[in-house]
């Protein structure tokens, strides 16, 4: 019913609840039309890319900015209609239908044999909030890009890859299975390769975009192995739990496997269910550890195997969310144009891993082992960037730098277990990391591209706008003087990672946690560095031009809704909520629906146990103390030194920075280890065997040889009727010889 | 009388002597003469073994094989003649410009 | 003693023979009368009655066999189809070496009169079956084809092939006559059905007489089909003879001398330990495949590469004699399965017949192809050029494509033909002769004779290369063109590509007679 | 059966070879008509293909569009056509790819134009006879006639090297497949009785399901006694069969090309005109895994098991070690004919997988290749022309100068490293994942996942160094971009790769019926499979008239006209049986 006529029967608050859980469309029309949000910017994206030349700037800015608002608004649709209690899916894998979500099976995609692959769009809570930030970010950088990008004669190209990466990064987060995720998958890294070598002349530029993509191609093997051996475990799971169940063909699991494939998230989680504890004796469900009775995976657990696919899944994610050891490509993908880094390396593509283990937490929750990996990968990748965005001088690569340790930090809480967090601080960091980069975009764009920040600094008053905004953002990601969204995300994150334990690995969370305190100490720190030298002080005697000028409103708006929505990220991150459990904050009560499955399994396997010692406020004051120590130093040794590089530097000092500035050589130690022994490998077996075993000596050997033979024979024709005669005899003799020994014998 | 064998092996010898013959002499006539040496060692042998058996057939073909020779020797005498016209010489040695 | 009761049927088989030598002699006679300086008209009566004795040849084919001549001739389908093939080939051979002698001012009826001569000889050597018979055709055909050989007397070249044909031709074929004279002393008789009769008592008295007999006649016909080791004077001989002639020696000699092998050995195999024949022949298949290639490789001179070629060949047809005569039971055990038997005929009948049939076969094949071959080789010649003897190098084929599109694409097909390459005749040749040798359990040779044809291909090829793919000199020479010449090329082509596409017509004709080898 | 039915393979097999003798019938001076005349022939053959794989049945009968008809009947030669669920996808490729080859070479062939277009046209009634004959002799005569023109349109209109190359490629296959001749004819002998003997494949192959059950049978078990009492036929295949499997693979293995014997490759490649390497890469490659499809292994399932490891092992080997070839080039043609090597090996292992996932993959990515290293070839191709360099050094900064090229060939070379949502990550996705599935080890999925990485790492280098960075070389500056004719040369390919890899599922339910008997007749007699000989036996059409196909002339039938007196003419008596 209407609104108005609400308000004269209940109170405003019940109303407004009432009016934000009615659906604005029909929740069933809306699943039908899922497919528009991805369709837009594809269309935007062709009819740039193929006509944007003829179509000319302002038209093309047009198209491209229309394309994604028409998606973020369908999101936001999306997101409503998911408040509806009658949204509600049901799948094929289940009997029950699944609250607040909806989705729609476009048909099959390909299939073969057993195995079938859908076009199935699926719209959770999870993917929702996804949307939201990857439509809306979008939004705002496409924005801020029309301005940005207002000289380049590469405009059409440029806005054809944004509107692709959107595309894709849509089809990533509303894909139902995981083969149609992979789509997304390469393809945001197929755009963030066109884009980053997006100005392909300079093939510095070019190369870094090559490397993203191979580095990301050796993540997406895990990812592609880690796929496969997953449908063969979904496979023995069924088989072998088939004589657990009365009638099999009667379980709705089993008949939808066959219908719709294994790969769907709805069957994961459904078959992550027949899986129980040792212990207790479900029907239908077997152990964890029993052993895989036949088909290629004969002899394995179904645990170990489950494990090593997480860990298979962990390389994909590494490689597309720049995790240790495949995170040398991300500092590289600065080469792009600053939006892009803003948006692609910033706010979406690189948090797809983050995304991809909340999609099948039911599955990381059965493995404490992958769980200890994912935390401890994270928080070894958030201090070691960390550290590395110390002595960085480029303000993007610190930027950069500063993303992977946040990503760190994420990875952590999706170790821990506490997904609704990493989920959290993936929305937040968004808001202000996307800001961060505007920000330095809009700072390059005053200041003739200049990117070093010891040549810059002072800008506060010639960019109040960016200042602000920059300035903003910067207390959000540290959490410096006023605790701001970032602080309550990331807090999050370590509160939980401190009061939880992993089963097995008890050692886990505290180590992660006192990593975690480090880094957030160094982020506070490098932030409060690159604030300070780029906006306080003195201009830098050697700056490109005298004078920065401010971004015009186009590129200034986009900033200003960002910081806006990093400082109401707060609210997302202190609990509101109450509920039986306890206070909840809103996001984690928001995300709960999603994660119900991975809760109960988390449960029945005690894979994670919470205690809750001590009390939110302290953790709250520990960690910002910290931030307050991490950004005091800052600005102790920079607003006291600055500008004065004469100061000599300590040895220690000198050596850390030096390993720092130079990224503690990781890059040249791959080329050492994987690309030249590569190369060479290829290299040597081309001339050896290839050119000199087959093609030489097999091939043209074989050649050789007969002809020389023939030659040879020819020189027994020497003409002389005689000797003809003479071989004649001789063989005639020969026969005769054999003949009259074969009958003497 | 003579026993057969002494006829067969003389055919034999001559035979042999002829084939020899066409191996190791130089000279192009000799070595035609040499060839019809073994063509009457085939006669001699047919007329042997035809008065062993006493049928006529042997010396039938001890004809036919007279006949035959003769033409040979006429075809093989005028070859003979072309080769020295072209080339002056009947040294089997010297005809040996086609090879290998 | 009583003359012999003669039927005119006795007669029949002479026929074609007859034809051939009554048209040489009228050649001959009209020589003397003949004052008019263009001969072509020659070409064309010796034309007639290539084409008359042929189609005579093939009506008397169909009929059953008998032994006609009181058993010193063999009338059958055998002996039909191949005087068939030889007067195919002869037909061929007298189109092209009518414009081959104009363009030398060599154009006398002797020629055509000692062609028609040795075909006839050949027609005879396919029919007898009488040790004598067979050295007297064997002796009517060398010394025709001795004459021809050195019919261009004035040059150098032809004289010494002659010479060495016609030394070694003598030698080999008294190798023959010794033989057979020793074989008549061992049995007694000279007629073949009666030898094989009287064999095996003679082989109890005194072997060695016939063992020497065998090998002797046996060397004596290997040297006319030019197998290794006996192969030594084709390449000399093939040069210097006049290249129709060449052509003649390669199709027609052959296929008469290989009939003489088959029925010779024939009457061996059945009545003395047929391994004998067996093992020779695939030994005398063996060395010939496989030398007769790898001679042929180096060379540059089309003409010996031919003549090697026709070495080669010569074992594939060997292969086919010796699966006729290999026992596949003591071979391997690839006929295991088909000793099924066959209604009314066992499966070692069936695959002798398809034996019989694949050699006859592929001497069709050889004959349409290799004459084909020379004829091309014989219409870009030059006469200046044959005395310095590069009247034949590869090089004479460059560009020909361009000059002459025609006669390049036929002499492609007649280079695959031979390389045994589909759609043409040669493939399908090949195909019935490595059919029987694997029906008879040869394997190993039919992969010999496989890789040795693969470095066929090699040196075939070449030649298209030159043609197709290399420029002309730069004095571009013109060949003249003669109608004869091409019609016997469009012909031979046509054929090459027709009976490699559409074998059914003979294939099937050679399957229903293919049976009938007349000797008991 | 309708007229058309019957008729319209072989209407599409022999309507290039009609517009080539209307072509042969123009003057050589009339290059444009010819150029026409070729190009409408080919169209023609385009749109009977496409008729006829839509009207091709997935779920019919197997082998649909059958026509046989007597041909040497004394030789049990029939002639023989039909197509089944993959041979009917070839042919439109091949089909598909005809038009655009004479496109291709619309301006670059500009000398002896008219052989060029009769060896096209010849060559494509050669490839489509090879694929839709059900003859074993038909099919090897179709087989061979295949590389004469390739031989020409390789060796006139090639480059430098070309006679080299040419001769290489024809000896390299002839010396396989004479082998394969040895073992067909063998095969021919042993698998029926003597009399009954035919060429029919259905009819071999038929013979065949017997003797290998009891194989199988007997190689299963480790029971001493269960190889005691095997029928002849099955003791044959059991000694020769390894061998005659062995000629058939060489064969092919050389055609496909697998590793050891895949040297002839980047030399044709090299040397050939655009037109012969798009079709020596798009349709002849796939003439290799189509022998192994349709005979080497259908035919000799037991021995081919017994050498899958080998072959799995080539396969993969074939896959990593291409790649890493493609890495070591410098010559750009040079290097996508490598990378066919490593995009041939997943077939190979997809069909040795004996999955159904894995042969559909498997099958899926020959079409795959077809379309991208043929436009690989083609774009390049384009760019030879302008330039008449190979070199990766001489090139560099080129999609400044050709946007739209460099846009079309980028898309192309994404297909062929099979990024999701074009053809080739479908092909890849199957076949990887029958190598999982199937009960090869694990290890081989694994190393043969790492070629995506590579194919990344090779690819996007050469098209680093191709287009991308400054300009260096001037004469690339006045380079102009695609004509229309290229560019609608150039679009269906890129129609194609991301029409089969968004919509695969059209191709695929064609594949399928095929793919799943492909792998029941493979798997017969293995423990897990129960296929019944009824599922897998093939429908034997008869000859057109009542008398038996093989050897339409049995001497008994035909000695009758011929009365004969007895003893007068020789029945051949067994030479073994007399007496010494």
């Amino acid at each position: 019913m209407a609104f108005s006529e609400c308000l004269s029967q209940a109170s405003l608050a019940d109303c407004l609840q009432r009016f934000f859980a009615t659906a604005p469309v029909d929740p069933a029309g809306m699943a039908q039309s899922l497919w528009l949000i991805i369709a837009l910017p594809l269309a935007g994206a062709v009819v740039n890319g193929v006509f944007g030349k003829a179509l000319g700037r302002s038209n093309t800015n047009l198209i491209a900015c229309a394309a994604v608002a028409g998606s973020f608004l369908l999101s936001v649709l999306a997101f409503w209609t998911l408040n509806d209690p009658q949204a509600v899916l049901s799948s094929a894998y289940r009997r029950d239908p699944i609250p607040y979500a909806i989705g729609e099976d476009f048909g099959t995609w390909f299939a073969a044999g057993t195995f079938r692959a859908g076009f199935g769009l699926d719209v959770d809570h999870l993917s929702a909030t996804m949307l939201l930030v990857v439509t809306g970010v979008s939004l705002l950088i496409h924005i801020y890009s029309t301005s940005y990008m207002g000289h380049d004669e590469g405009y059409w190209r440029y806005f054809a890859y944004l509107n692709l990466f959107v595309a894709m990064m849509l089809i990533l987060v509303m894909a139902d299975n995981l083969v149609l995720l992979f789509v997304g998958w390469e393809g945001v890294g197929l755009c963030s390769y066109l884009l980053i070598g997006f100005w392909y002349d300079d093939s510095a530029k070019a190369w870094a975009g090559r490397k993203a993509f191979v580095v990301n191609r050796i993540g997406d093997f895990g990812f592609l192995v880690g796929m496969m051996l997953l449908v063969l475990w979904v496979g023995a799971l069924e088989l072998q739990s088939r004589g657990t169940v009365a009638q099999p063909s009667a379980d709705p699991w089993r008949v939808a496997l066959l219908r719709s494939g294994p790969l769907n998230f709805r069957g994961l989680e459904e078959a992550s269910r027949r899986i129980a504890p040792e212990t207790s004796q479900i029907t239908g469900a077997i152990p964890l550890d029993a052993t895989i009775a036949q088909g290629p995976l004969a002899g394995f657990s179904f645990g170990s195997v489950l494990t090593a696919i997480l860990l298979l899944f962990l390389l994909g994610a590494a490689g597309k969310s720049a995790q240790l050891p495949l995170y040398v490509w991300l500092p590289d993908a600065m080469a792009g144009p600053t939006p892009v880094s803003a948006l692609i390396h910033a706010a979406t593509m690189v948090t797809a891993g983050v995304y991809l283990f909340s999609r099948v937490s039911y599955l990381l929750v059965l493995s404490p082992t992958a769980m200890a990996a994912v935390a401890l990968v994270g928080a070894l990748t958030a201090l070691w960037t960390a550290l590395i965005a110390f002595a960085q001088n480029d303000i993007k690569k610190v930027l950069a730098y500063s993303t992977i340790s946040q990503l760190g930090f994420m990875f952590m809480a999706v170790g821990l277990g506490i997904f609704w967090a990493a989920i959290l601080h993936l929305v937040t960091h968004a808001f202000f990391k996307a800001c961060l980069f505007l920000g330095a975009g809009s700072v390059m764009h005053g200041n003739a591209e200049e990117t070093d920040i010891k040549k810059l600094g002072g800008l506060r008053k010639e960019m109040p706008w960016t200042w602000a905004t920059f300035l903003i953002a910067s207390i959000a990601i540290s959490g410096f003087l006023i605790p701001l969204s970032g602080f309550f995300s990331k807090d999050a994150i370590l509160h939980g990672v401190h009061s939880s334990a992993l089963k097995g690995y008890a050692w886990v969370s505290p180590t992660v946690w006192e990593i975690g305190l480090v880094s957030a100490f160094c982020t506070a720190f490098y932030i409060g560095r690159l604030y300070l030298l780029t906006f306080e002080g003195k201009r830098a005697p050697d700056a490109r031009v005298p004078h920065a000028h401010e971004a015009d409103w186009v590129m200034r708006l986009p900033l200003v809704i960002l910081a806006a929505l990093s400082v109401l990220g707060i609210f997302y991150g202190i609990p509101l909520i109450h509920t039986s459990a306890g206070w909840e904050t809103v996001m984690e009560n928001f995300l709960s629906p999603v994660f119900v499955t991975a809760r109960q399994l988390t449960r029945l396997f005690g894979t994670v146990k919470v205690e809750h010692e001590g009390s939110l406020l302290a953790a709250w004051a520990e960690t910002w103390v910290i931030a307050l120590a991490g950004g005091g130093l800052a600005g102790f040794l920079y607003l006291k030194y600055f500008p004065s590089p004469h100061r000599a530097p300590l040895p220690a000092e000198r050596t850390v920075l030096h390993w720092a500035r130079h990224k503690f050589y990781v890059d040249e130690l791959y080329e050492l280890l994987i690309v030249k022994p590569v190369r060479l490998a290829s290299f040597v077996l081309y001339k050896v065997v290839d050119t000199l075993l087959i093609d030489t000596i097999a091939v043209r050997g074989t050649a050789w040889v007969t002809a020389r033979l023939g030659s040879l024979l020819r020189y027994l024709q020497t003409g002389d009727t005689q000797s003809y005669a003479a071989v004649m005899v001789l063989a005639l003799l020969g026969w005769a010889a054999y003949a009259l020994f074969q009958v003497l014998r | 009388m003579v026993p057969i064998q002494h006829y067969l092996w003389l055919a034999a010898v001559l035979f042999c002597t002829g084939m020899f013959g066409v191996l190791v002499r130089r000279n192009a006539l000799v070595v035609f003469m040499c060839i019809e040496l073994m063509l009457n060692a085939a006669n001699l042998t047919f007329l042997a073994f035809a008065r062993q058996r006493a049928d006529n057939l042997g010396h039938v073909s001890a004809f036919f094989v007279i006949a035959v020779a003769a033409a040979e020797a006429a075809i093989g005498l005028a070859i003979v003649i072309a080769v020295f016209r072209s080339r002056g010489t009947l040294n089997i040695d010297e005809i040996r410009t086609m090879k290998h | 003693m009583s003359l012999p009761q003669l039927s005119a049927a006795d007669f029949l088989p002479l026929l074609p023979a007859l034809i051939l030598s009554l048209a040489a002699m009228s050649l001959l006679l009209s020589e003397v009368f003949l004052t008019t300086s263009t001969r072509v008209h020659q070409a064309l009566i010796a034309l007639a009655a290539a084409i008359a004795a042929g189609i005579a040849a093939l009506a008397i084919a169909f009929q059953p066999a008998r032994e006609v001549l009181q058993g010193l001739a063999v009338l059958d389908p055998f002996f039909g189809f191949l005087t068939a093939v030889i007067c195919l080939g002869l037909c061929l051979v007298v189109l092209l070496s009518a414009a081959f002698l104009r363009h030398r001012h060599a154009e006398r009826g002797e020629f055509y009169a000692l062609a028609l001569f040795s075909a006839a000889g050949m027609s005879l050597l396919a029919l007898s079956a009488e040790l004598i018979t067979l050295f007297v055709n064997l002796e009517l055909l060398s010394v025709a084809t001795y004459a021809l050989t050195a019919y261009l007397r004035r040059g150098a070249r032809p004289a010494e092939a002659g010479f060495k044909y016609f030394l070694l031709g003598a030698f080999s074929s008294a190798l023959f006559l010794y033989g057979s004279a020793l074989l008549y002393g061992a049995t007694g008789t000279t007629r073949l059905s009666a030898i094989g009769a009287a064999l095996p008592d003679a082989l109890r008295t005194n072997p060695a007489l016939v063992y020497c007999g065998v090998s002797l006649i046996g060397a004596g016909l290997a040297f006319k089909v030019a197998a290794v080791p006996f192969h030594m004077w084709t390449p000399d001989v093939y040069e210097g003879a006049p290249t129709p002639v060449a052509a003649l020696m390669s199709a027609g000699v052959k296929a008469a001398a290989f009939a003489a092998l088959v029925r010779v050995f024939w009457v061996i195999g059945q009545n003395v330990d047929p391994k004998l024949p067996a093992t020779l022949f695939s030994v005398l298949a063996l060395l010939t495949m496989v030398i007769g290639n790898l001679l042929a490789i180096p060379q540059r001179n089309v003409k010996r590469m031919l003549a090697y070629s026709s070495v080669a060949h010569a074992g594939y047809l060997l292969l086919g004699v010796a699966s006729l005569f290999a026992q596949p039971r003591e071979a391997s055990g690839v006929r295991l399965i088909s000793a099924v038997a066959f209604p009314g005929l066992s499966a070692e009948e069936l695959s002798r017949s398809d034996a019989l049939r694949s050699i006859v076969f592929y001497l069709l094949a050889y004959t349409v192809t290799a004459v084909g071959a020379f004829g091309t080789l014989s219409a870009l010649e030059r006469r200046e050029d044959e005395e310095k003897g590069t009247a034949w190098d590869l090089d004479r084929f460059s560009g020909l494509a361009q000059r002459r599109p025609g006669w390049a694409v036929a002499m492609a097909a007649f280079m695959l033909s031979l390389g045994g390459i589909p759609p043409t005749v040669g493939f399908m040749g090949k195909l019935l002769i490595f059919q029987s040798a694997i029906d008879a359990g040869l394997v190993g040779l039919a992969i010999v004779g496989v890789l040795s044809s693969v470095a066929g291909v090699y040196y075939y090829l070449r030649v298209v290369v030159y043609m197709f793919m290399r420029p002309s000199p730069e004095e571009p020479t013109t060949e003249e063109r003669d109608w004869t010449t091409e019609l016997a090329l469009t012909f031979s082509a046509v054929a090459v590509l027709v009976l490699g596409i559409l074998p059914g017509v003979v294939s099937n004709w050679l399957t229903v007679t293919s049976l009938m080898l007349g000797v008991r | 059966m309708s007229f058309l039915d019957s008729h319209l393979v072989n209407a599409i097999i022999f309507l290039p070879l009609l517009f080539a003798g209307i072509a042969a019938l123009l003057p050589g001076l009339e290059k444009g008509q010819i150029r026409v005349t070729a190009l409408v022939g080919m169209l023609c053959t385009l749109l009977l293909t496409l008729f006829l794989y839509l009207r091709f049945a997935p779920g019919g009968p197997e082998f649909q569009f059958e026509y046989r008809a007597r041909w040497i009947d004394s030789l049990g030669i029939s002639f023989h056509t039909g197509v089944d669920g993959l041979a009917v996808s070839l042919m439109l490729l091949t089909g598909f790819l005809g038009p655009l080859v004479v496109l291709a070479s619309w301006r670059f062939i500009d000398q002896r134009v008219k052989e060029f277009h009769l060896a096209l046209l010849l060559l494509q009634t050669a490839m489509l006879g090879t694929f839709a004959s059900l003859d074993l002799v038909l099919f090897y005569i179709f087989w061979e006639a295949m590389l004469i023109p390739m031989y020409f349109i390789i060796g006139i209109w090639g480059s430098e090297e070309r006679q080299r190359a040419a001769i290489k490629f024809i000896l390299f296959t002839l010396a396989g497949s004479l082998l394969m001749l040895v073992a067909i004819l063998t095969l021919f002998f042993i698998s029926q009785p003597a009399g009954a003997r035919s060429f029919d494949y259905a009819q071999i192959y038929n013979s065949l399901i017997g003797a290998t059950r009891e194989l199988a049978r007997c190689t299963n078990s480790e029971a001493p006694g269960a190889c005691a009492s095997l029928s002849p036929l099955a003791i044959n295949l059991r000694t020769y069969g390894p061998l005659m499997f062995l000629a058939f693979a060489i064969a092919f293995a050389v055609k496909v090309p697998m590793f050891p014997v895949h040297t002839w490759l980047p030399d044709a490649h090299v040397q050939a005109p655009a037109a012969g390497s798009i079709i020596l890469a798009g349709v002849m490659l796939k003439m290799g895994t189509f022998g192994f499809w349709r005979y080497a292994i259908p035919y000799f399932p037991v021995a081919a098991r017994e050498y899958r490891g080998l072959f799995g092992a080539l396969a993969i080997v074939g896959i990593v070690y291409g790649a890493l070839m493609c890495l070591a080039q410098r010559d750009v043609k040079r290097l996508i004919a490598y990378s066919s090597v490593s995009h041939l090996g997943f077939c190979m292992l997809g069909m040795f997988a004996l999955t159904a996932e894995g042969a559909s993959g498997s099958a899926y990515q020959m079409l795959n290749h077809g379309v991208s290293t043929g436009a690989l070839f083609l774009l390049f191709g384009m760019l030879y022309e302008r330039r008449h360099v190979r070199l990766l050094s001489d090139y560099g900064g080129i999609a400044k100068v050709m946007p739209w090229f460099s846009a079309l060939f980028l898309i192309i070379a994404f297909s062929s490293i099979a990024v999701p949502g074009t053809n080739g990550f479908v092909g890849e996705f199957l076949v990887l994942l029958g190598t999982f599935k199937s009960s090869l080890p694990l290890l081989f999925g694994v190393v043969a996942a790492t070629g995506v990485v590579l194919a990344a790492a090779y690819m996007l280098w050469m098209v680093q160094r191709v287009f991308f960075g400054p300009l260096t070389h001037p004469e690339n500056l006045k380079l102009n971009d695609l004509r229309a004719r290229e560019l609608a040369t150039a679009l269906p390919f890129i129609a194609l790769a991301l029409g089969m890899g968004l919509l695969p599922q059209p191709f695929l339910e064609r594949l399928a019926p095929s793919s799943s008997l492909f792998v029941a007749r493979a798997s017969i007699g293995m423990p897990g499979s129960q296929t019944s000989d009824q599922e897998i036996q093939i429908k034997v059409l008869e000859l057109p008239s009542a008398t038996s196909s093989q050897r339409a002339a049995p001497p008994t039938g035909d000695r009758e006209p011929m009365t004969l007196p007895a003893g007068k003419y020789l029945v051949l008596p067994n030479p073994g049986q007399k007496p010494r």
